[in-house]
């Protein structure tokens, strides 16, 4: 019986119950992203992910005797950091995709194979604007 | 010894207003009650605890800062308030997204 | 006097977790972004009230961070948020007539 | 050894780093130029990488003395970033600098666009210089971020034409790889909460085959083996690869993929080298015999030249899977895996440069219709064909020598008394017949009767730049020994 | 004190993963939007009793604002899109092979197919539960704690959090400043911005708070700056600051954009991997190593990095915002 309390008094310390947390958020996340369609969603999914890695990591760094690392602070700052660039990207690719294709959900299984694929090194496509912009009859310079 | 005291009763208060807030907008029936309620805790709750922390300051500063963050909190409050107030009286209530 | 402030945070962190009930119910969305609203004024006062318990300093600033930066995503919204006009949507149409269709409010 | 050699090998490592990240920083500061900046900078950072090269052998270093460590900024691991170059890490260095080379020269002529121009370079320059300090990294949490520096600017590559597909694929390519770095970075965070440490070589000395390390293993493996798409995590290669511009096609077949398996291979080397356990090697086998069949089987499916090439990636990343099994019976046999990843990146490179020219000449890259443009074409379809020769493993080429080597630890297996190897010469064997079907699919209709048509006119560096590229890989067998000797410069290596 | 605290912990790591997952149970985007924006503000609380204040910091610079508006400002987006093609604009692309309940899915995603919950669920579990196993038995470790404070004194700053950053480990923070960058590029290669949606909104208060919060935000911004040599702060939270004062600014005129001319905002993005890039090959000619520093010059070389990466990540995040590249940058 007291084996039992002692071992839930551990785990009640932020070193235990933080790291906890974080794994059932990457956990969580993880379940998100398999399930869901629409992009948006996979974004904040992944970035739940990330969210449950960080806690994880500072709780880690939080478990010692003495003030807590600083290195596992920078280590987070930085992939916090990095995780909204990331993010910012993809909400842009998702607009841009959604532009194209008329829906913002990632569809099962790889696009049609044989699908006509424009070649790109001849167009200007970039030079009016992006996508919405009428296409350029101009002759490609060779 | 009194200054504990003080700030003591002022959380206190602050904290009913946040529970009021809380309360109103769980329990109201349209947005323009639910911002009614809401402005409460934002204005009076917040404005009550700081108030109450200031006499615990350290230094000036740290009033300064409290002053500082009252004061943005409240343009911000009225700010979206105002906004979603008027946003609701021209155009309804927000749809929700379909 | 710690305990004191720690009770006050914790019991504004259960009104926080209340409140998002109007969140998930909303019905509309103004509803949710008040909400939001709601918690991001919470938030800075118990982050105020650890600053106090914890005796951390420094989170003063983050709480003046989040009060300064709450108002972010309520203009994002209010600005944004059920665009485009739906051409049947105004209700009481003289306000929205008596409001200027373009940028009257450029502070130049 | 001389001394004046061993000063300069690190500032030539950190010199690197600042070289090719330089290039990147002023091509993106001064986008009017950057096609400028870009070349010289190619130019620069390849001359910077065979100097080093020489450098490292001259150094002559006996294979435990072999890796040269620097501290950035003057902090020793444990505190601070350790930069770190050996055989392994030295090799791939060429390659990245070869393939990097000529997907530049190939992009002069394929990205003419003056504002497409403007956005390809910087972010091609960025991948290099990501590429560059990913093999040369010797810190756990660096290596997540030299991943994500690598996977972002690939992914923005991707998406570049702006197709429907691209952009598609790109956005696949996105979500896989933010998922790979998060499970990656997990592992790391696993690591750091046992030991302490980042760097490799302090974590190296204190792993053991623990819980933490092998749930790490996983982790960081999983999120690779998603990277590197790896089977069955393979699934987005395709789309991403056959829908992206030619010379970023060739990188990130030839490049970006191999960076990945590298970091597998180095870290199953060193931090979880006490976890390998013979039944892993057989799984990990299993899953290589399984890509092998699936990828080759899908490519002579495809509709699309770059399709098949893809696919042809996803089969020929199998050899390397079952490589692993070998590895476990005979040590020596990851040099050889190396080599052939080397032989495949040059090889693909080139095969998806050709591709490219003949996409531009034809307009698109339906097989099908594609047959006058081939006919048109004999100087890329040589390109093409003496790639695929080397893909396939014909005798003489670098891909026949690399083929032959793993048929070789193949028959070691099997000669030790493993059921299994018979299986693996068996993939390895068929695997090069299959690789010999889906090439001879791509080059086929050139040898029919029919209208020659070149198509659209290219510039002379789409011509010549994938047969002079293909030409290296048919010709990498000759450089075999160099390499295989190189690689063996790497501490701690089974 | 200390069972309130197990409290406080046990209370907001189930309101963490509570949010976390209605967020991702949601149908309605606006509703996970607004889940997500108070997850980051939870999550800001749980670094705060995990003593990272830094963390904190960064957390509600980012969550408080900068998330919101991108999250908020891509639901604005993606419902426009929907609604030109809905209306037949000319130059729509071909109609979307998914058939017609395809308009739906902008701004809606309904309820995950059924098949996919039992092997979700399992694999989720299991993934979860062995990493809970592996974390509960893993010692107490020092961690670098004990490392980087012996060095303190070398290091030019009394921040052990800003020391790594820019001393110890100032290799990972320059690839962090050039992540930022790439993931601009990556947003700019999309093609042009087009027009931010945006409704007017009448009346003296927007304004009004602009004129307030935007001189209060730039003051906060150098403050915070300022401070991270010795306090919690530093570079990124600064530009974030500022970034999202950028945003505010963007938000009141969405119309008039400024005509960023391209050479300029060129540099200015990348005047912090610039300035970075160059200290850093000086520290290599001058043997101190790539990245490396003088100790005597190590506090003004890491404050000239940090003002030069703060305006970079301000003017990054403002344009991530924007999103395509402006049209001066083509010119």
């Amino acid at each position: 019986m007291s084996g039992l309390a002692e071992t839930v008094v551990h785990a009640l310390t932020p070193g235990l119950l933080y790291p906890t947390g974080g794994a059932t958020l990457f956990a969580l996340g993880l379940y998100g992203l398999i399930r869901r369609h629409h992009l948006v969603l996979r974004i904040l999914a992944l970035n739940i992910m990330g969210s449950g890695v960080f806690m994880v990591l500072l709780g880690v760094a939080a478990r010692g005797e003495g003030p807590p690392d600083p290195v596992a602070q920078a280590l987070t700052l930085t992939g916090i950091v990095v995780a909204v660039s990331a993010t910012a990207f993809a909400l842009g690719l998702v607009v841009h995709l959604t532009r194209l294709t008329g829906h913002a959900v990632m569809l099962p299984g790889p696009p049609d194979d044989d699908a006509a694929m424009a070649d790109t090194s001849r167009g200007e496509h970039h030079a009016d604007g992006g996508p919405d912009a009428p296409p350029s009859d101009e002759d490609p310079p060779s | 010894m009194i200054a504990n005291a003080l700030t003591g009763v002022l959380l206190l208060a602050g904290l009913v207003f946040f529970a009021a807030g809380t309360a109103g907008l769980l329990r109201f029936p349209d947005v323009y009650s639910r911002l009614h309620a809401l402005t409460k805790a934002d204005n009076v709750g917040l404005g009550l605890v700081v108030l109450g922390l200031m006499f615990q300051a350290s230094g000036p500063a740290d009033i300064l800062k409290l002053l500082l963050i009252w004061l943005l909190v409240l343009a911000a409050g009225t700010t979206a308030a105002h906004m979603v107030a008027q946003r609701t009286w021209t155009h309804g209530e927000f749809e929700s997204d379909r | 006097m710690n305990v004191f402030y720690l009770s006050a945070a914790l019991f504004l962190l259960g009104t926080i977790l209340l409140g998002l009930v109007r969140v998930l119910r909303g019905p509309g969305s103004g509803d949710r972004m008040l909400a939001a609203q709601l918690f991001g004024t919470t938030g800075v006062t118990i982050l105020l009230l650890l600053s106090l318990a914890l005796e951390e300093s420094a989170l003063m600033d983050v709480a003046l961070v989040f009060a300064l930066l709450a108002v972010v995503a309520a203009v994002a919204f209010v600005r944004q948020h059920g665009l485009p006009e739906p051409p049947d949507t105004p209700i009481h149409s003289q306000q929205a007539e008596s409001a200027e269709p373009e940028e009257p409010n450029d502070d130049r | 050894m001389t001394p004046a050699d061993a000063e300069l090998l690190p500032a030539g490592i950190a010199g690197l780093v600042g070289l090719s990240l330089a290039v990147a920083v002023l091509a993106t500061a001064w986008t009017r130029q950057a096609h400028r900046i870009g070349l010289l900078g190619a130019l620069a950072v390849t001359a910077w990488v065979l100097g080093l090269s020489a450098l490292f052998l001259n150094a002559g270093p006996d294979s435990e003395t072999a890796a040269t460590r620097v501290a950035l900024g003057g902090w020793d691991a444990p505190l601070g970033l350790m930069l770190q170059l050996d055989g392994l890490s030295m090799t791939l260095l060429v390659l990245t600098a070869v393939v990097g080379l000529a997907t530049s020269l190939y992009s002069l002529g394929y990205v003419h666009d003056r504002i497409e121009r403007r956005q390809f370079w910087p972010l091609w320059l960025w991948l290099w210089a990501g590429l560059n300090m990913l093999l040369l990294s010797g810190d756990a949490f660096n290596l997540y971020i030299t991943l994500e520096v690598v996977s972002l600017s690939a992914v923005a590559l991707v998406a570049l034409t702006g197709t429907a597909a691209a952009v598609s694929g790109a956005m696949r390519y996105l979500l896989v790889n933010i998922l790979g770095s998060l499970s990656f970075l997990m592992g790391v965070v696993l690591l750091f909460g046992e030991h302490g440490v980042l760097d490799l070589v302090l974590l190296e000395a204190r792993t053991e085959a623990g819980p933490a390390e092998r749930m790490a293993a996983v982790l960081m493996t999983a999120g690779l083996m998603l990277k590197a798409a790896l089977f069955p995590l393979h699934v987005w290669l395709a789309p991403a690869h056959g829908s992206a511009p030619a010379p970023v096609s060739a990188v990130l077949s030839g490049l970006v993929v191999t960076g990945s398996f590298y970091l597998i291979l180095r870290l199953w080397m060193g931090v979880f080298a006490p976890l390998a356990t013979p039944t892993f090697g057989i799984l990990v086998g299993l899953l290589g015999v399984g890509a092998l069949v699936w990828g080759s089987l899908q490519a002579l499916r495809a509709g699309r030249l770059k399709s098949i090439v893809a696919y042809s990636t996803v089969a020929q990343f199998g050899y390397l899977l079952v490589a692993f099994p070998l590895m476990l019976v005979d040590p020596d046999a990851w040099r050889v895996v190396v080599f052939f990843a080397v032989v495949h990146a040059l090889a693909k490179a080139s095969v998806f440069l050709a591709a490219g020219t003949l996409q531009h000449a034809a307009g698109h890259d339906r097989l099908a219709d594609l047959g006058d443009v081939l006919r048109g074409r004999p100087r890329t379809v040589f390109a093409l064909g003496l790639a695929g020769v080397s893909l396939m493993g014909l005798p003489f080429t670098g891909g026949f020598i690399a083929k032959y080597l793993l048929l070789e630890a193949g028959l070691g297996t099997v000669l030790a008394g493993s059921v299994f190897g018979v299986l693996w010469v068996l993939a390895i064997a068929g695997g090069g017949l299959l690789a010999a079907a889906y090439v001879l699919r791509m080059v086929a209709p050139s040898f029919q009767r029919g209208r020659a048509d070149a198509g659209e006119a290219s510039s002379p560096w789409m011509d010549w730049v994938p047969l002079g590229l293909a030409t290296v890989a048919a010709l990498a067998g000759l450089a075999g020994t160099l390499t295989l000797n190189t690689l063996a410069l790497t501490p701690g290596a089974p | 004190m200390n069972g309130l605290l197990v409290l406080f912990d046990l209370v907001l790591l189930a309101g963490i993963v509570g949010v976390a997952w209605r967020c991702l149970a949601s149908t309605d985007l606006f509703r996970a939007a607004v889940l997500f924006v108070t997850f980051g503000l939870l999550l800001a609380l749980a670094w705060v009793r995990l003593e990272a204040p830094d963390i904190a910091l960064a957390e509600a610079a980012i969550g408080a604002g900068i998330t919101g508006a991108l999250l908020l400002v891509t639901l604005e987006r993606l419902r426009s899109i929907m609604a030109e093609r809905r209306s037949g604009r000319p130059h729509t692309p071909p109609p979307d092979p998914t058939g017609p309940h395809a308009l739906l899915r902008a701004l809606h995603d309904p309820p995950p197919e059924r098949r996919t919950f039992i092997p979700a669920l399992t694999f989720a579990l299991v993934v979860g539960a062995l990493l809970v196993t592996t974390l509960w038995h893993q010692p107490p470790s020092m961690g670098l704690e004990p490392v980087v404070d012996a060095h303190m004194d070398a290091s030019g700053v009394d921040h052990p959090v800003t020391a790594v950053l820019l001393n110890f480990r100032a290799y990972d923070t320059f690839l962090e400043l050039a992540i930022v960058l790439i993931a601009l590029l990556g947003a700019w290669s999309l093609g042009r911005h087009d027009l931010i949606p945006a409704r007017p909104a009448p009346g003296p208060i927007l304004p009004g708070t602009l004129r307030l919060l935007v001189p209060v935000a730039i003051v906060t911004g150098v403050y915070v700056l300022w401070a991270g040599s010795h306090a919690p702060g530093g570079a990124f939270q600064a530009g974030a600051i500022l970034g999202a004062a950028g945003i505010l600014l963007v938000l009141a005129r969405p119309r008039q954009l400024p005509m960023a001319p391209g050479v300029p905002l060129r540099l200015g993005i990348t005047a912090g991997v610039a300035v970075f890039l160059l200290v850093g090959l000086y520290g290599l000619a001058a043997g101190h190593g790539f990245l490396g520093y003088d100790r005597a010059w190590a506090y003004p070389l890491i404050i000239l990095i940090e003002v030069a990466a703060t305006l970079s990540i301000a003017l990054t995040l403002v344009a991530l915002f924007v999103a395509g590249r402006p049209a001066g940058d083509d010119a």
